[in-house]
């Protein structure tokens, strides 16, 4: 299958994990900090 | 799981009623006998509307009993609101009707049809003639058509919050004698109020509360002696 | 069950006596949506593109004219404490859910009855296919609106920022009636050559089935302060 | 010092889901189809799963939180909601990523994809009322209905829309998988699971502590 490759593919797959990291490991990260602001803006209570 | 109330009037036991991290009433015990009337005094804040509100069911308590005609007040709300008048701060109008449409609309969804407003408008001394929106009277003559729909329903328990604010020496007048009336009728009464002069001869019982527990209780004569701010 | 029926109709006489008395609301809601009409008409351009959308724009002018009706439903009633009152009076629960939600629908209904010949001839998009499968289409797109609407606005009226945070809730959860009343309506404006028109009606009704039977229990389990 | 237990289930998910992403990304064959792009499903079609799973989560702590009224319940429904919302950002981002190479669009409108931005917005409205409403009883029974209710839409939605995109054309992103790309996906979808387990019981923890300040403390019986 490698006659159908996109050129550039793997730069999509890299972003795609990236992203995955980027996003959970951050969310976590907050959480461990224990005080995270997770709520939108617009309001705080 | 507490005892079964003594009497078949209103009976209060470790009431209790938190709003957000602050309790507003903090274990409040009253006991009115039926046909008797209490007069409730304190400051602002010192948790009279909150209590008088669980009185009347538009507030679930979050400890302790009500007991209405030896009847948990809250579990059988939805037999004993009928019996329940509570007359608020809040006019409970619709600003945008007239006087006469506001009795009619309150009239009609408690089940009464082909009611003649006149009548209860009169008493309040409102021209039942007047078909301009109920937003452009003063707050007085509100609080007067509120009284008129509270008196468009015969209940057991009549609650007042405050009943003199916003009215003139007649409109005070008239709320004495509705209380008079309504305890010849043999109704309950318990009135929260800021002026036990004027309120304690209608009433034959008084508490005082302090950030949300009776203080004091004792006659309404001692009351406005002791008691002035 | 008869008391039940008494209260809800009750309700519905209020709801409506209050649109109608209160200062230009059934026109103000009326113009709103004409704007919109305007609005989504200019932007169009050609008429091939505004019979395409006219569909879609009568549907999006009646889901923001409703955010606001709904809003004004429930400012009413916070206004003076009356929605408390009502619930000590006592109206049940229930017949305070359906009479406010049927007399939002019926609100709703009439915009979208006056709004119909306008947006036919502004769009030039005539009714070519049954015209009671039109009325039907607005009977249920906008009983679909109206009662997660009433909900909502019950809510959003006792919270903060409720005039932004209205239209945030309401409008993700009904755009499957959105969709499915516009793309209906498209149709029928096209006379429904591919008989499309009854199944995506039998979708709005389906949404009715399940948001008027859910909002209506949820309503009375909430509208009471715990 | 003795940790709580979700950290063993976060850890164990931290670890899977390393191997599995090495595995999905340099071990297993490429797609049949789509080649190399292929390895994107390895995290796209776990976070739509568990995603859902999440979002069950919200709901089933909405119906507890309306039926007993539990500060417990309503801190479920605080957590799985954010935790849900979380993922499902993360899915239309690498439904994006997906899009382009093998669509040629950064957006399209298959089914899936649009249900899921709509589901996305509901719930994220529920956040938003949370913010909005200071009372800790009300903010419990509104966010409890709007939840409900947001969930009980997705099916409702995601018909909709599939029905509005089979009146045009179908865009067809099935493909078989071999066994052994099943096999590598299951491995990161149970990595993603108890990942997310940990998303939520940290969370559930800080919305309780939150909750308990801002209601009252027992009352002491008075004197």
């Amino acid at each position: 299958m490698t006659d159908g490759v996109i050129e550039g593919q793997w730069a999509y797959v890299w972003a795609a994990y990236v992203v995955t990291w980027g996003l959970l490991g951050g969310y976590g990260l907050r959480l461990i900090m224990g005080a995270p602001k997770p709520r939108p803006p617009g309001g705080s209570s | 799981m507490v005892n079964r109330p003594e009497h078949d009037g209103l009976v209060v036991r470790g009431l209790a009623r938190r709003f957000g991290p602050r309790w507003a009433v903090a274990g409040v015990d009253l006991d009115v006998p039926s046909g008797g009337a209490l007069m409730v005094l304190g400051a602002n804040g010192s948790g009279k509307t909150t209590l008088l509100r669980c009185l009347a069911t538009a507030l679930a308590p979050h400890a302790g009993d009500i007991w209405w005609r030896r009847r948990p007040l809250w579990a059988d709300r939805a037999a004993l609101r009928p019996d329940v008048v509570l007359l608020t701060h809040a006019t409970r109008l619709y600003e945008d009707l007239s006087a006469r449409d506001n009795l009619l609309v309150w009239a009609r969804l408690a089940g009464m049809t082909g009611l003649d407003p006149r009548a209860a408008l009169d008493r309040v001394g409102i021209p039942a003639d007047r078909t301009e929106p109920v937003r452009t009277f003063s707050a007085g003559m509100k609080r007067r058509v509120a009284l008129a729909r509270a008196l468009l329903r015969t209940p057991s328990l009549f609650l007042l919050d405050e009943p003199l604010a916003a009215l003139d020496p007649p409109g005070r007048a008239l709320i004495g004698e509705v209380v008079a009336e309504q305890r010849a009728r043999g109704v309950t009464i318990v009135l929260a109020s800021h002026h036990p002069e004027t309120t304690g001869p209608w009433c034959d019982a008084a508490v005082r509360l302090e950030r949300g527990r009776v203080v004091w209780s004792g006659l309404p004569s001692d009351a406005t002696s002791e008691l002035a701010p | 069950m008869i008391r039940l029926v008494q209260q809800i109709a009750a309700v519905v006489w209020k709801d409506l006596l209050i649109e109608w008395r209160g200062p230009a609301r059934l026109s103000g809601l009326f113009v709103f949506a004409v704007a919109i009409l305007l609005l989504m008409a200019f932007a169009a351009g050609s008429v091939e593109v505004m019979r395409k959308i006219a569909g879609g724009t009568l549907w999006v002018g009646m889901l923001l004219a409703s955010t606001r009706s709904l809003d004004q439903s429930f400012s009413v009633e916070a206004e003076q404490g009356a929605l408390e009152g009502l619930v000590l009076w006592p109206v049940d629960p229930l017949a305070l859910f359906y009479g406010k939600a049927l007399a939002n629908a019926l609100v709703l209904f009439g915009v979208g009855v006056a709004l119909t010949p306008l947006t036919i001839a502004v769009m030039d998009a005539p009714i070519a296919g049954s015209p009671w499968v039109y009325l039907g289409f607005l009977v249920a797109g906008s009983a679909a609106v109206a009662a997660p609407g009433t909900l909502y606005a019950m809510i959003t009226s006792q919270a903060r920022g409720a005039s932004v945070l209205l239209p945030l809730l309401l409008l993700p959860l009904v755009m499957p009636a959105l969709l499915a009343a516009s793309r209906g309506t498209t149709v029928l404006m096209e006379g429904d050559p591919m008989d499309q028109a009854g199944g995506w009606l039998g979708l709005l009704i389906a949404f009715d089935l399940v948001h008027w039977s859910l909002s209506g229990l949820l309503f009375s389990r909430i509208v009471e302060n715990p | 010092m003795k940790l709580a237990w979700e950290h063993y289930i976060g850890l164990a998910g931290l670890v899977l889901m390393a191997a599995g992403n090495a595995i999905g990304l340099f071990w297993a064959p490429p797609e049949m189809m789509m080649g190399d792009v292929g390895r994107i499903l390895y995290v796209h079609v776990p976070a739509a799963w568990i995603c859902m799973v999440i979002y069950l989560v919200a709901f089933a702590g909405a119906v507890a939180s309306l039926a007993t009224a539990r500060p417990g319940a309503d801190a479920l429904v605080e957590s799985s909601v954010e935790v849900g919302v979380l993922l499902n950002v993360l899915l239309l981002v690498l439904g994006s990523i997906f899009a382009k190479p093998t669509w040629g669009v950064w957006w399209d409108w298959d089914p899936r994809l649009t249900a899921s931005a709509i589901m996305c917005l509901t719930f994220v409205g529920v956040m938003v009322l949370r913010a909005m409403v200071d009372d800790v009883e009300r903010r419990a029974s509104w966010s409890a209905v709007t939840t409900v209710l947001a969930f009980v839409n997705i099916p409702v939605t995601y018909m909709s829309v599939r029905w509005w995109r089979s009146l045009h054309q179908v865009q067809s992103s099935s493909s078989t998988m071999s066994a052994e790309m099943w096999n590598v996906l299951w491995l990161n979808t149970v990595a993603l699971l108890l990942v997310s387990i940990w998303f939520v019981a940290r969370r559930y923890r800080i919305a309780r502590d939150r909750a308990d300040q801002l209601r009252a403390p027992p009352l002491e019986v008075a004197p």
